[in-house]
């Protein structure tokens, strides 16, 4: 098959750590029959591309565009729409694509906080003048531009229209592969579904479950878990019984507890709200004092435990917006949901 | 051992001073370790509630936010000063509002009390439960030998702030002295009002209320009153003499702060623990037992 | 997905169209939310002509979902469903809204109740669209029935079950049945005999073909659903064989052993350590007191078993666990007295002379303790007064609430007795006086006549300690005589105080055995506090008697009929109803994390072991969704209370402020809130 | 505006006043009073008082000022009203109204916290001196006896004990006075 | 800031037996208090999912009720008390999401008890009154120079695609 008549491949690399143009490269040799079967003809990280030539592509003549990474910033966005525009299969390729992941956890802060902390307060950075970057600089030849950073991160979905979800972070390569080989053979589900099990992580877990109570939630350093048991029986804030199958239970067939990369469960819009609901519904109290005192001190980070890979997809996005610094322009509109 | 901030109250520096001296010497001879809050103000008495309430709440607030941090109980011997303590700090624990405004006033001060942040016990409950029978027992050196006393609670111990005891028909102090060695009589009135302030506003009708007390004393055949309270000593004990004129009556009834009590049973000697300092004296009614505390001093008394 | 929606908004004359815009409501939604086909207002929807409106619409606007905003759906959601169901309509596509008790009655501001009520029932729609059809199951009834207690509550429940031919089984946990009723002298205010009426029917329950009593026995579990309960329950050893005792009293009268009886005589009396509790004990057997049989405690004696005519004793029996399957169970465990030392302001137990309510029962009893003579605890000496003292333990925060119904009929009784017996005087006591009943108050009358002294006040205390010559020996009694508006002392000889009737101390582990609730003062739960006083939260378990609150007994025996009644209709029946409302897992997607394993009170999830999933067993679902809520991997569906729906239901309650950000966002930049 | 009744005042200003609104007039607390019999209306009778609007009557009742702390009303009251703390908030309200009886017990209160503010502590022999001296010459004479035998006890002082940091003291006290008066005041008041 | 004309918009949770029965009471005897609470209605509020809660939230409500029997009377005898249990664990997470305390509120009221629901309805939306609207959708929109950069690399890359093809 020649590049004319081979189907087109897109990646692309927004907001996340990279991992996932990693994962692609770790499905091993088959990465040939990839590359056999595709025309790549934009993916940044590998390889020299422009996006000029990219805009200058027809609509829907890329055929599929595997987009890892959430929107940050104005750059990102543009080109979410420049590939949903030319792409005819838009996937959301990993946690931070479908949910935010990691950096949405910045949606605890607002722009300002994390470019204070990131340019100023850090203690590795030395910026005596405290400059900050800012979208447009004014210089003696005219005006320079940088990418707009946003207060919010949102994710792909909420920023374009989105085919399919491949979870993960990063998805495991055989997944890719699953999904790769499905978009070849033509033979995929609904559009706007995520590829992957229907089901949560216990059911890839070796360990053995019993009817739970809790009386206390302990942080991993605070146990050495025995082997056989359900970590959450023991105590550890395992996210395993909410987050997607599809992993092998790798955490937690290591004695480590599941840290729900994979996202939330089929149908499932909310993460957190499960996790929440299970460890409550499951703590061994009825005595309100007691309850507060076990939620309080086994879970200091509520929205770093539960939201850990969803913040930015959940229903609330994101904390309550410093208001002062961000008050929106009166032309703004409700947020796609 | 635990260690208890101490609120001694205006009237054990003066008029119950007898109490003070008793407390500090069974204390010591018990281990009870009471450290007093460092420049204590009066409490108000129940005159401030009257008055002015927010200036009540704030001077005795002062008192619980003067406790060393380090201390978390504080306990006060004077009844109506236990009270005002126990009361502030519960007012402030259920009454957040309440609570806000008794900051605000002691920040003025450069002080903040939490609600809650200490407990506040009468005396008779750190002996009761903190040093307990076992204790008591083992410390008793059996010189009341039998000595008749008539329980006196009076009012503000027992109510309304009373967790463990009955507000009617407390026990705590009938249990102590008996552990101790002392026939504590049948005294059904025991936590009724000896009139309180009322002997200094309105004396016929405090008198007629101290007579009740004293009648059943007598009639239970009671040797002294223990009671618990500077007030309802005064009342019993300096207002006796007018009473029994009033009435006609010759009451003839020693009322002891049952510390005094307590320090007699302990083998503490009666000048150290204050005896001696009641108007209608005591000497007589201890001595009637107290041959067997000389014995006792020798050593070689047999317990029957 | 498209649908048919009908919305009907009820003036309800002007409780809801006097506050309500109701052509507005009905407008602005018919206007605005998608797949309205219908919106109308009415002045009754509940009248015929309003239902006809609704099944007319059905058929000729091919309507598939209907929303009523009315009154509250308690009252006439079972009216609209049926409209619903006689049109072709399944009854769970219809939704109603509670526009009347929820906005236009708590409502002043006529805008706001619009908005409201407009939120209300977009909501309603928005549900209502993703509500599915349901069918109703059913189960086959076991026809014999459970009654838990022998008072006489149970036994006139299960008196009229038997009737009909039906087995019942009467679990008693002490040796006879009849309950506090066989304690009484005299009841209220007929003055009958309490035991001339009761043993007739302590009898026939006694002989009757398809009642077996099992006494000295406790409820040890229940398991299983309406219709079909395994019970199990532990037979106590008497130590007496049942088959061969023939009742003879022969034993008793050997035993050398004394025990003062402070179940059946209060305290009062004596028994022996084998004993029967009253000569009309049924059934006529009696019980070894194993804690003072000297054989029990020292291993000696024997004199019951030597001197048994029959050889019935039998020292080595054991404890019996017996299994029944039962389709109902009736708790009537009756109540309590209240301990009276709580109080020790009344001096009971320190103050000889102050009796409780049942000691002076059991003194006024001819077959009591003193044979029917009132007199102080020296068992000599008649009182010239008594007082009787209302309210103790009842109507108070510190320890009941409530009123204990009784005891105002009570103490006029024995106000009555004592007049008649020994002329003494009496005063009675009382914070307000409850003749509630029929003939009750011509009763309080007649006692007034009789010169009862009537003191409004509750007595603050009791004393022994004299102020005055005329209390020197007395008990005073001190209150506040309200109507005159000063304190009084009135010296008695005896004092009778009129102990609240309090929950059983053991109720609340009843209660969560048989699956039902109970009341913060701790009294079984109805299922509704006026229109179904029998039945209870689960079904095929009901209430008879005190267990439910204080009752006297006349309402004791009506509501012990009334759950025969039920049963009786159910057993005709054949087979109940279960609502379809209940959670099933998707098994196929269950992970097996077994989360919800624990939650549920009724035992309904179970875990397959072999499948490695859980399962809910439908029969035993309440349908309360807690299990649904906690699901994290969001697999298990509450029928009628779906995510989906629920979800849709905000989406629409919130219509307003979602479709339209753009007003709170503008006031958002320019206030600047900087909370 | 409405006016707002003596009964939502009293209630206001009690921890716990609104149980009040749950009284049912049973007596315990005019039964179980020890001075009841010199009050001109019961504790109950003057709830009754107060539900009835009679403001006046109410405040110049003496039964407040008969109250002797001993809560024994307050543990018994089926409704758990704070009615010990209720005769506290009525003789504010009453010296507040300028309508109070009872003005020993008014006199023994000022002169007590006079002296309690001066010095940070009760001094029973100012105290006693004062009063009596001032407002029951007669009985200063009686009482003059049983003051000599308390001074030959050792129980009794002549001179006051000053607390080490009274600026603190008053401080809080004139912050509490502050607090108060602008929560009567809450319009403000420029000074 | 307080602002008076404005009329919280809060969802109540009400459990089939207690709650909306209080409320019914509260109907029946004609308590007046605040309309600003839309009900739904859930056999039990052991049915109240967290998720209930933040999606009203998101919607634009300024505040969540739950409202169920009193612990230990709860129709589905113990349900309630997991409701406690989640609430208090929502309660933690929102904290840390910066929705105050007042916001989402639980309170146990029995069918006896309308007068306590409509009190607990009223200072609740007296509370959230005092701390202002939510509007938390409009949390999500970037500021003004943020949409202009977007608008602004759109076309810039627009002119320059022009300028590719020309």
């Amino acid at each position: 098959m020649n590049a004319e008549t081979k189907p087109k491949l897109a990646l692309y690399w927004a907001a996340s750590c990279g991992g996932c143009e990693i994962a692609v490269l770790a499905i091993d040799e088959r990465i040939l029959e990839v590359a056999g079967a595709f025309d790549v003809v934009f993916w940044p990280c590998v390889m020299d591309g422009k996006v000029a030539d990219i805009e200058a592509m027809e609509d829907g003549s890329i055929a599929v565009c595997l987009f890892n990474g959430g929107i940050r910033t104005s750059e990102q966005e543009y080109m979410a729409r420049l590939l949903r525009a030319k792409a005819k299969v838009l996937v959301a390729f990993g946690a931070c694509a479908q949910d935010g992941s990691i950096p949405g956890l910045a949606n605890l802060l607002d722009r300002d906080t994390i470019f204070r902390q990131n340019y100023v307060e850090s203690p590795s950075v030395d910026n005596p003048e405290s400059t900050l970057p800012t979208a447009t600089t004014t210089v003696a030849e005219g005006e320079l531009h940088l990418p707009a950073f946003y207060d919010t991160l949102r994710t792909l979905a909420q920023t374009v229209d989105v085919d399919y979800f491949l979870p993960g972070c990063p998805p495991e390569a055989d997944r890719i592969w699953d999904a790769l080989s499905a978009i070849l053979a033509g033979d995929l589900p609904p559009a706007g579904s995520v590829i992957g099990a229907r089901t949560t992580v216990c059911e890839e877990c070796p360990r053995t479950r019993h009817e739970k109570k809790v009386k206390e939630f302990k942080r991993t350093w605070q146990v050495i878990p025995d082997a056989e048991t359900c970590l959450l029986e023991q105590g550890l804030v395992c996210c395993g019984i909410a987050t997607r199958a599809g992993c092998g239970a790798r955490c937690p067939s290591v004695n480590s507890p599941c840290i729900g990369c994979y996202g939330a469960n089929d149908g499932v819009q909310d993460f957190g709200a499960r996790m929440m609901t299970a460890l409550a519904s499951i703590i061994d109290s009825n005595d309100p004092r007691e309850v507060q005192r076990i939620i309080a001190t086994g879970i200091p980070d509520p929205v770093g435990t539960f939201y850990r890979f969803s913040l930015a997809n959940s229903f609330l996005r994101r904390s309550r917006r410093p208001v002062a610094a961000g008050a929106a322009a009166g032309a703004a509109t409700r947020g796609e949901d | 051992m635990v260690r208890y901030a101490f609120y001694p109250g205006c009237s054990l520096d003066v008029s119950a001073v007898a109490y003070d001296e008793s407390v500090k010497a069974v204390c010591a001879k018990l281990g009870v370790d009471l450290v007093p809050i460092a420049d204590w103000n009066c409490c108000g008495a129940t005159e401030y509630w009257g008055h002015d309430a927010l200036i009540a709440q704030a001077l005795i607030a002062r008192n619980l936010a003067r406790i060393d941090p380090e201390l978390e109980q504080v306990t006060a011997p004077c009844a109506a000063c236990y009270l005002n303590l126990a009361k502030v700090d519960r007012m402030m624990r259920e009454v957040p509002a309440a609570a806000e405004r008794v900051n605000r006033a002691l920040a003025a001060g450069g002080l903040h009390y939490e609600p809650g942040r200490v407990r506040v016990r009468h005396l008779i409950d750190v002996l009761y439960e903190d040093v307990g029978r076992e204790r008591l027992t083992e410390a008793s050196t059996g010189s009341l030998d039998g000595l008749r006393v008539a329980p006196y609670y009076g009012c503000q111990v027992v109510r309304p702030f009373c967790d463990n005891d009955d507000s009617e028909q407390p026990v705590r102090m009938d249990e102590v002295l008996t552990w101790l060695g002392a026939e504590v009589v049948e005294y059904p009135v025991k936590s009724q009002c000896c009139g309180g302030h009322m002997s200094q506003i309105s004396e016929n009708e405090a008198f007629e209320l101290i007579r009740r007390l004293l009648d059943c004393a007598h009639r239970s055949g009671a040797e002294v009153i223990a009671c618990m309270c500077p007030m309802c000593q005064l009342n019993l004990d300096a207002y006796q003499g007018r009473v029994n004129h009033h009435f006609g009556t010759g009451y003839h009834l020693p009322v002891l702060f049952f510390t005094q009590v307590v320090g007699v049973a302990l083998g503490i000697e009666h000048d150290v623990l204050g005896i001696g300092r009641e108007i209608v004296p005591a000497r007589e009614a201890l001595r009637a037992h107290g041959a067997t505390v000389v014995a006792a001093a020798e050593g070689g008394r047999d317990v029957p | 997905m498209s649908r048919r929606v009908g919305v009907y908004v009820c003036h309800c004359g002007s409780n809801i169209a006097g506050t309500i815009d109701c052509e507005a409501v009905a407008r602005a939604v018919g206007e605005r939310v998608a797949d309205v086909a219908v919106s109308r207002d009415y002045k009754f929807m509940c009248s015929s002509l309003g239902q006809s409106m609704i099944q007319e619409d059905i058929e000729k606007e091919k309507l598939d979902r209907v929303v009523v905003a009315a009154c509250s759906p308690h009252l006439h959601e079972k009216t609209f469903r049926r409209a619903c169901s006689n049109a072709g309509l399944n009854p769970y596509l219809m939704q109603m809204v509670n526009v009347r008790e929820h906005i236009s009655w708590v409502t002043k501001d006529q805008v706001e109740a619009t908005r409201k009520a407009t939120a209300m029932v977009t909501g309603a729609v928005e549900r209502v669209k993703r509500q599915e059809a349901l069918e109703p199951q059913y189960v086959p009834v076991n026809p014999a029935t459970l009654v838990v207690g022998g008072g006489i509550a149970g036994l006139q429940t299960a008196i009229e079950i038997a009737e009909f031919g039906h087995p019942v089984y009467v679990v008693e946990r002490e040796p006879s049945i009849g309950g506090h009723m066989a304690q009484f002298d005299k009841t209220f205010p007929t003055l009958d005999c309490s035991a001339c009426i009761l043993t007739p029917r302590m009898s026939e329950a006694g002989q009757h073909d398809c009642i077996h009593l099992l006494t000295w026995s406790e409820l040890e579990s229940v398991s299983g659903s309406v219709g079909n309960f395994k019970v199990r329950v532990r037979k106590k050893a008497r130590y007496v064989n049942s088959e061969i005792c023939t009742g003879c009293g022969v034993c008793e009268e050997k035993c050398p052993i004394k025990v003062v009886d402070d179940v059946f005589e209060a305290g009062l009396g004596i028994r022996k350590a084998i004993y029967m509790p009253f000569p009309q004990a049924v059934p006529k057997m009696p019980v070894i007191d194993t804690a003072h049989c000297i054989w029990f405690v020292r291993g000696k004696c024997r004199a019951c078993e030597i001197f048994c005519p029959t050889k019935a004793i039998a020292f080595d029996q054991k404890d019996e666990i017996v299994e029944l399957e039962v389709g109902n169970i009736v708790l009537a465990t009756g109540y309590d007295l209240f301990d009276c030392r709580r109080l020790p302001q009344y001096g009971y137990g320190r103050l000889d002379n102050v009796f409780t309510s049942l000691e002076f029962e059991r003194m006024c009893n001819a077959a009591g303790p003193t044979g029917g003579r009132i007199v102080l605890r020296d068992r000599e000496t008649e009182p010239r007064s008594v007082a009787v003292i209302h309210c103790v333990g009842s109507r108070d925060k510190r320890t009941n609430e409530y009123c204990s119904a009784t005891c105002c009929m009570a103490a006029l009784k024995f106000g009555h007795l004592v007049r008649e017996r020994i002329g003494a005087e009496v005063y009675s006591f009382y914070i307000d006086i409850r003749t509630f009943s029929k003939d009750y108050d011509e009763f309080y009358q007649r006692v007034m006549d009789e010169g009862v002294h009537f003191v409004r006040g509750r007595v603050a205390e009791v004393t022994d300690v004299p102020r005055s010559p005329a209390e020197e020996g007395k008990l005073v009694v001190q209150c506040e005589d309200t109507l005159l508006g000063v304190q009084r002392r009135i010296p008695v000889d005896m004092v009778i105080l009129m102990g609240a009737l309090e929950p059983r101390a053991d109720a609340r582990d009843l209660a969560l055995e048989a699956g039902i609730s109970c009341s913060m003062n701790g009294w079984f739960t109805e299922r509704h506090p006026k229109l179904d006083p029998v039945a209870t939260m689960t079904d095929g378990v009901f209430l008879a008697g005190a267990c439910q609150g204080p009752k006297d007994i006349p309402s004791s025996v009506a509501q012990g009929a009334a759950a025969a009644a039920r049963i009786l209709g159910m057993i005709t029946r054949g087979r109940v109803e279960i609502e379809p409302v209940v959670a099933t897992i998707d098994e196929e997607r269950c992970s097996g994390c077994r989360i919800c394993n624990a939650l549920c009170p009724f035992h309904a999830i179970e875990f397959d072991e072999a499948r490695h999933v859980s399962h809910v067993q439908a029969s035993l679902c309440k349908g309360c969704g807690t299990c649904v809520a906690a699901c994290p991997a969001q697999v298990i569906r509450g029928a009628h209370f779906m995510n989906e729906q629920i979800f849709a239901e905000i989406e629409g309650l919130l219509a307003d402020a979602w479709s339209d950000v753009s007003e709170p966002v503008a006031a958002f930049a320019a206030g600047g809130v900087d909370d | 505006m409405t006016e707002v009744t003596l009964l939502e005042e009293v209630v206001a200003d009690t921890p716990h006043g609104d149980r009040l609104r749950g009284c049912m007039q049973c007596g315990s607390c005019g039964g179980s009073c020890p001075n009841g019999a010199e009050m001109d209306h019961t504790p109950r009778a003057l709830f009754a008082m107060l539900f009835a609007g009679q403001r006046d009557e109410v405040l110049s009742s003496n039964t407040m000022w008969q109250c002797v702390s001993c809560y024994s009303c307050t543990t018994r009251c089926p409704r758990e009203i704070p009615i010990t703390d209720l005769m506290y908030t009525l003789k504010r309200m009453a010296v507040g109204a300028g309508v109070a009886r009872h003005s020993d017990a008014i006199a023994l209160a000022r002169v007590f916290t006079n002296m309690v503010e001066r010095y940070g502590r009760s001094f029973e022999f100012g105290i006693a001196t004062r009063y009596l001296l001032l407002h029951h010459p007669v009985a200063a004479l009686k009482n003059a006896g049983l003051g000599l035998k308390m001074y030959g006890h050792g129980r009794m002082s002549l001179r006051p004990t000053r607390i080490e940091s009274l600026d603190e003291l008053h401080a809080i006290v004139d912050e509490a006075r502050t607090i108060e008066f602008a929560e009567r005041n809450p319009g403000g008041v420029t000074w | 800031m307080t602002d008076l004309e404005f009329q919280p918009k809060i969802i109540g949770f009400l459990c089939n037996w207690c709650s909306y029965r209080a409320a019914d009471l509260a109907g029946s005897t004609r308590t007046r208090y605040a309309p600003n609470v839309r009900y739904v209605r859930v056999m039990c509020s052991g049915r109240v999912d967290p998720a209930f809660v933040m999606k009203a939230l998101s919607l634009g409500a300024d505040g969540v009720l739950v409202a169920g029997c009193h612990p230990g009377e709860c129709h589905y005898l113990e349900q309630n008390y997991k409701t406690m249990r989640r609430m208090t664990m929502l309660q933690h997470t929102l904290r840390q999401l910066g929705v105050e305390e007042g916001r989402v509120r639980l309170v146990w009221a029995s069918a006896a008890e309308g007068h306590r629901l409509a009190k607990a309805i009223d200072e609740m939306v007296d509370r959230i009154r005092s701390l202002g609207p939510l509007r938390w959708p409009a949390g999500w929109q970037e500021r003004p120079e943020v949409l202009a950069a977007i608008e602004r690399v759109a076309s810039e890359h627009a002119s320059a695609a022009q300028e590719v093809a020309t």
